[in-house]
């Protein structure tokens, strides 16, 4: 019995069912707050909702965990099984498992896609970054919601969001991320309206969720390519055999250029990239865990993860790989620019994340796609700890979002404090903390394609970081207070269960850069030798660029609080474009109204929909009363003269059927 | 059974169908128009099983039996129409039930 | 022979009867006339060699079916029809296409070839269940069953008295 | 054994089925005479015993004065339908034993009177062997509602009418019970043909269907009973209610007619109970079925349908008569899907034995 009870215990937790189960238990969350939340509700306590949600969210990641531990086992088995079998061995130390349970989803002539997990290293990365991050601001927002109304609701959205995230990360085949990733986006948009009665709110989930459709459709397009092109939708077949395929030059626009630009306009959609950023900044008016959770440190990153995934594809091609460490570059200084000028603590945050979401897809187009995932990997835990510790300082002040009205809070906040000067000096590339491993490894990649102008820009955007994050904290920790009395008498620390995951993620932003991960998933990258050239000088320049950088931004703002008044009136058009944030918004808003909106009205309406459409359904409507009222004579009633006609009709088909031809 | 036979059965088959054609369009009782269907009906399972025995194949047969089905389905919703209609209206004749002229 | 004899016999029956339906004035008069033609194709399916139709013929047509008619018969208290009236033009217009119809299938009927017993048949009830449940027909065959529940209910529904 | 041309045949089948006609007008005048001395007999009275010794010509008797009495039709009544309905309700219930088995083969003897062909052949107690005798068994029982409906209607006479709609309804509410009952038995067999069915339970007693079709023995026996309606179902002939239900117009030859009608469903419904459950002319021992060299098969079939026609009649000294609406539930809330379940169980256990 005991013995039945252990073998029936090993087969359900092994390696082919954990995944499963790892992905369906937040959506057992979803299922259980969606449907008995009004139930769960009535507890006095009101705490039924978050901890049952924080619960699914923590097996999930124990089983990651394990997961992630039995993934060396089970790929020992498996190549122990392949040798035995005189298979023939796969590339390097690689061995993705395919998680069992996999039926058939749709199965058409010649397109067959299962539902399996795809579990590797990558994956497994993925899932605990994501189970982990998770189930921190899970506990997070156990503080943080505690007295809005609906958070059943926003719990079960959050555990929604989970299933969804571990679907796109665990997915076989495109098909699956592709689901995963409009459902990721659909929680998107429902966390960013979580408060839909603010309109502010409503509109920018609905921006975000527009701007996203663009990049969408450019996901859709590249799934219909790809299957086009290599006849299958298997991320492991596409990338095992992507090698039969010529490269492609640069200057070439061949299929595999053309599926990659067009996957990598999905993935500027979903990661906010240059020009799709706008719906990132907007999407702050989310309560600030979900900001942190989706906007910061998982879905946003699932395009570089995309990228990632897909880098054999990508390398392929060296004109997508072009285009895509132009854009990178290009977003993270142009995203470090606005953030020197924003005043809101969180659109700081939103474009700095945009700014890191720029470096990692530098990463990806320079050839590093190992430090994109690290700097994915660091960029989770300090991002989501300045967020949360923001979070924080917004939810001591009662929603108090301004720096301008913040200043001196180090000593009221001393935890708060203290966690966001780790993210942040991580955020700036201080070393040995996880963010100066990941950027340097960006920046040898960078310098090693000898491509100057990207090189030095990238320094540029770091510099920046250093510079905007600095600000940050000089104006809402350091300083003089400039906050209400009334505030003041209410600002403190936040409660436990805030802190201990600031504290938690705080840790992990000091650490995580000691983990070879570069090396680990080499492997999954088909990795090439680029990679591993380290270049010694340049940890060396990029901190003294921080250190330049930081100390820059506390002489402007802590010591010569004028000077950055003084500059900006000095170059006024510099000043007129930051703030403006570049014109994004106005363009995209000159094109709706103008081309769109305008083209809409006069062409679409006036004369296709009310001229020729209404026109042709009137014209046949007339048509059909007329000819009604001319024929209705025949429709004498009798039912027998019906019959005569049914009968002669017969006849007339007899006839036609008897006619010789 | 000869073919002169089978040729004859479908002789039957085509008459009984014709004389309850005839019957449908001259009736004026609502029962008895259903009965002329019936008949119409019959003739055609009789052709089917001429036919059926004609080929060799026991497949007429089977449509017969639907038809078969079809037949007492219909009678029963038709009889039930028929004395829906004579509570409504009083009368069984089919001339008297001329609402939907044009 | 024997055969023979008794087909036209049933054939001859049969047509009288089937013009009694249509001549006779009352209605149950035309019933019991359709179940004479009833029970004599039943018997000439009989010997076309078709001993299941023959009795489901009986089982369902006269069983059922005729049952059903004469009740309404008997329970609508049916008065003669009334002669005359309507449109006469019915009657000229009605033979003309019905003996147009007679023409146009007799001509393709005395046309054509029947090839009978080209090969042994069986009609016999196992034969006829092995074809009915086959993959052809037995869909069809549940279907016919979900024809006649909605038959009933229907039936049910138009016939019960509203309150 | 040469085959036999048809007219020969014919002249079997005709010979065959004047026989058995014959037999059974003599078993219903026998069986009116045993009905009511039994039912006397129970009833602690002495019934009809003056006609003849111990009164056995009182059928005879009968017959005399029906045959003598005035045929006479009602001025409202339907004159044709009227007098088309007794012969249609006998027709009807003779047809039905076309193709009942009743017992074996009977080896002809081999006289010098019987021309060649017929010497030492062996001759099945069957009519016609039909391929598919329990449908048309089903039919004919369908076509017996004629008669009753015909019947009452034609009288113009509301006791008559009312007699015969219930007495069709309750009809074809147990008919359906009747044939459902007879699936388990065919399915066992794997034939529409009564002789396999019978065959089908030769061996003993725990062969007959009776045993091992239980239920079905059950419900073929209520609604037989219904079928035939005989007490405790003999709602049509209420008397209290309806005076005599749809024969209350009958007399003289047409009344006969009508009671001979039901008679003859009674020992129909008798020897098909027989044939279908309890194993025919089957003895219930192997052992029991011969002695002395002579096929006692006759005398066992004999005895079993003799033991159920005296069942229907202790049952009408015995119960009283149910209520109409009680008789309509019991049909097809009881009855019905009793027998659709046994049915499914059947089928059940016969797939998974031959799986």
């Amino acid at each position: 019995m005991a013995r039945l009870l252990f073998e029936g215990l090993t087969r359900v937790f092994s390696i082919e069912v954990l995944p499963w189960l790892a992905l369906m238990l937040p959506f057992g969350g979803f299922l259980v707050l969606s449907l008995f939340g009004d139930w769960i509700r009535k507890d006095r306590e009101e705490r039924g909702a978050g901890v049952l949600s924080c619960c699914t969210v923590l097996l999930s990641f124990l089983i990651a965990v394990a997961t992630a531990f039995m993934l060396g086992d089970a790929g020992r088995d498996l190549e122990q099984q392949r040798q035995s079998l005189n298979l023939p061995q796969r590339q390097g130390p690689y061995l993705p498992f395919q998680a069992y349970l996999a039926v058939d989803w749709i199965d058409v002539s010649g397109l067959s896609i299962p539902v399996a997990l795809l579990l590797d290293r990558l994956a497994s990365v993925m899932m605990l970054v994501v189970t982990g991050v998770s189930f921190l601001i899970h506990v997070y927002s156990l503080g943080y919601m505690a007295r809005d109304e609906d958070r059943v609701r926003y719990f079960s959205y959050l555990n929604l969001f989970v299933f969804f995230m571990l679907l796109l990360v665990m997915a076989t085949n495109l098909l699956m991320v592709f689901v995963g990733w409009e459902g990721v986006g659909l929680c998107s948009y429902l966390l960013i309206g979580f408060w839909f009665k603010r309109p502010d709110a409503a509109a920018a989930a609905k921006k975000a969720f527009i701007v996203n459709r663009v990049g969408d459709a450019g996901l859709i397009l590249g799934l219909i390519m790809a299957y086009h092109a290599f006849g299958t939708l298997d991320l492991l077949s596409i990338t095992d055999h992507i090698g039969g395929l010529a490269p492609e030059r640069l200057g070439e626009l061949g299929i595999v250029t053309v599926i990659a630009l067009l996957l990598f306009l999905g993935a500027c959609g979903k990661s906010a990239q240059l020009p799709l950023h706008v719906w990132l900044p907007d999407a702050m008016e989310g309560p600030t865990p979900v900001s942190a959770l989706i906007h910061a440190s998982t879905m946003v990153t699932a395009g570089v993860y995309l990228v990632a995934r897909l880098a054999p594809l990508y390398r392929q091609s060296e004109t997508a790989m072009l285009v895509v460490a132009v854009i990178g570059v290009l977003t993270a200084f142009v995203a470090a620019t606005i953030a020197l000028v924003q005043t809101d603590i969180k659109k700081v945050l939103a474009y700095s994340t945009v700014s890191q979401l720029g470096f990692m897809f530098l990463a990806c187009g320079v050839g590093a796609f190992g430090a994109a995932v690290f700097h994915l990997v660091t960029h989770a835990f300090f991002k989501a700890l300045l967020f949360l510790s923001a979070g924080s300082v917004i939810h001591a002040l009662g929603g108090e979002q301004d720096m301008r009205r913040m200043g001196g809070l180090a000593r009221r906040l001393p935890w708060t404090f203290w966690t966001f000067v780790i993210g942040a000096a991580s955020l700036a590339g201080l070393p040995f903390l996880a963010g100066f491993f990941s950027k340097d490894m960006i920046l040898e990649g960078t310098f090693a394609t000898g491509r100057t102008a990207i090189f030095v820009t990238a320094l540029l955007a770091a510099l920046l970081t250093a510079v905007y994050i600095t600000r940050l904290v000089c104006l809402a920790f350091l300083g003089a207070s400039r906050l209400d009395a009334e505030k003041t008498a209410h600002a403190h620390e936040s409660p436990w269960v805030m802190t201990i995951p600031l504290v938690l993620l705080a840790v992990g932003s000091a650490t995580a850069g000691f983990v070879p991960l570069p090396d680990m998933l080499r492997p999954v990258m088909h990795g090439a030798a680029s990679e591993s050239r380290a270049v010694r000088w340049i940890p060396y320049a990029a901190t003294t660029l921080s250190l330049f950088g930081i100390m820059l931004a506390a002489y402007l703002y802590l010591l010569y609080k004028e000077t950055p008044a003084r500059l900006a009136s000095a170059l006024p058009w510099i000043r007129r474009a930051l703030e403006a944030k570049w014109g994004f918004d106005d363009l995209y808003n000159a094109f709706v109204r103008r081309v769109l909106v305008s083209g809409g009205r006069r062409i679409l309406w006036r004369a296709v929909d009310s001229f020729l459409i209404d026109g042709t359904v009137n014209a046949t409507a007339r048509a059909v009363g007329s000819a009604a009222e001319t024929l209705r004579s025949a429709q004498t009633g009798l039912v027998r003269g019906h019959a005569l006609l049914v009968l002669g009709g017969a006849v007339a088909l007899v006839v036609y059927l008897l006619w010789p031809r | 059974m000869s073919e002169t036979l089978l040729r004859h059965a479908l002789a039957l088959s085509l008459a009984l169908f014709a004389v309850g054609a005839v019957g449908v369009l001259l009736r004026r009782n609502v029962i008895t128009v259903l009965m002329c269907i019936e008949l119409m009906l019959n003739a055609a399972n009789l052709a089917l099983v001429a036919f059926s025995r004609s080929w060799a194949a026991v497949d007429g047969h089977v449509m017969a039996l639907f038809v078969l089905t079809v037949a007492a389905s219909e009678a029963a919703v038709g009889l039930a129409i028929v004395i829906a209609l004579q509570r409504a209206r009083d009368t069984l004749d089919v001339d008297a039930f001329d609402e939907l002229r044009g | 022979m024997a055969e023979t004899i008794l087909f036209y016999a049933l054939a001859i029956t049969a047509f009288s009867a089937a013009f009694a339906v249509v001549l006779q004035k009352s209605a149950l008069g035309s019933a019991f006339a359709l179940i004479v033609v009833l029970c004599s194709l039943s018997a000439i399916y009989g010997l076309l060699g078709s001993p299941i139709l023959a009795t489901l013929q009986i089982v369902i047509y006269a069983g059922a079916v005729m049952v059903l008619f004469l009740f309404v018969i008997m329970l609508l208290d049916v008065r003669r029809e009334k002669g005359g009236g309507g449109p006469r033009s019915f009657v000229p217009l009605a033979l003309l296409f019905a003996g147009l119809l007679v023409l146009q299938v007799g001509a393709v009927l005395v046309g054509s070839e029947l090839v009978p017993q080209s090969a042994p048949f069986d009609g016999s009830a196992k034969a006829f269940a092995r074809r009915l449940f086959s993959q052809d027909y037995v869909y069809v065959f549940e279907a016919t069953s979900v024809l006649i529940v909605a038959a009933l209910a229907g039936a049910l529904a138009l016939a019960r008295r509203r309150r | 054994m040469t085959a036999l041309t048809w007219p020969q045949e014919l002249a079997i089948r005709s010979a065959l089925a004047l026989t058995v006609v014959a037999f059974l007008l003599g078993l219903f005048s026998v069986m009116t005479y045993i009905e009511r001395r039994l039912l006397a007999f129970m009833q602690f009275r002495l019934g009809p015993n003056r006609t003849g010794p111990l009164g056995l010509f009182q059928p005879v008797a009968d017959g005399i004065k029906l045959f003598f009495k005035e045929e006479f039709v009602p001025q409202a009544a339907n004159r044709w339908a009227f007098i088309a309905a007794p012969a249609v309700a006998i027709t009807t219930a003779l047809m039905a034993v076309a193709v009942i088995p009743y017992g074996g083969a009977v080896t002809m003897p081999r006289f010098d009177l019987l021309p060649e062909w017929l010497r030492g052949r062996p001759i099945p107690l069957q009519i016609a062997h039909l391929d598919v005798g329990v449908l048309y068994l089903f039919a004919v029982s369908t076509l017996g509602v004629y008669g009753i409906v015909l019947a009452g209607w034609s009288a113009n006479n509301k006791w008559s009418l009312i007699g015969a709609l219930r007495s069709s309804a309750q009809m074809f509410s147990y008919e359906l019970a009747l044939g459902l009952s007879w699936v388990g038995p065919i399915l066992l067999a794997e034939s529409l043909r009564i002789e396999d069915i019978v065959a089908c339970q030769a061996g003993g007693i725990h062969r007959w269907n009776a045993i091992i079709q239980l239920p079905a023995f059950m419900i073929y026996l209520f609604a037989a009973t219904a079928e035939v309606g005989r007490l405790p179902f003999d709602l049509p002939e209420a008397e209290a209610e309806l005076v005599a239900g749809f024969h209350t117009e009958y007399a003289s030859m047409k009344f006969a007619l009508l009671q001979m009608a039901e008679y003859v469903n009674m020992i129909t419904v008798s020897v098909l109970a027989t044939d279908f459950f309890l194993g025919g002319w089957h003895a219930p021992l192997v052992s029991l079925q011969s002695a002395a060299g002579v096929n006692l098969g006759l005398l066992w079939f004999g005895g079993k349908t003799g033991a159920l026609l005296f069942l229907f009649i202790w049952l009408r000294g015995t119960l009283p008569r149910l209520r109409y609406d009680q008789l309509m539930r019991f049909g097809w809330k009881v009855l019905v899907p009793a027998a659709v379940m046994h049915i499914l169980g059947t089928a059940a256990v016969i797939l998974w034995l031959t799986r």
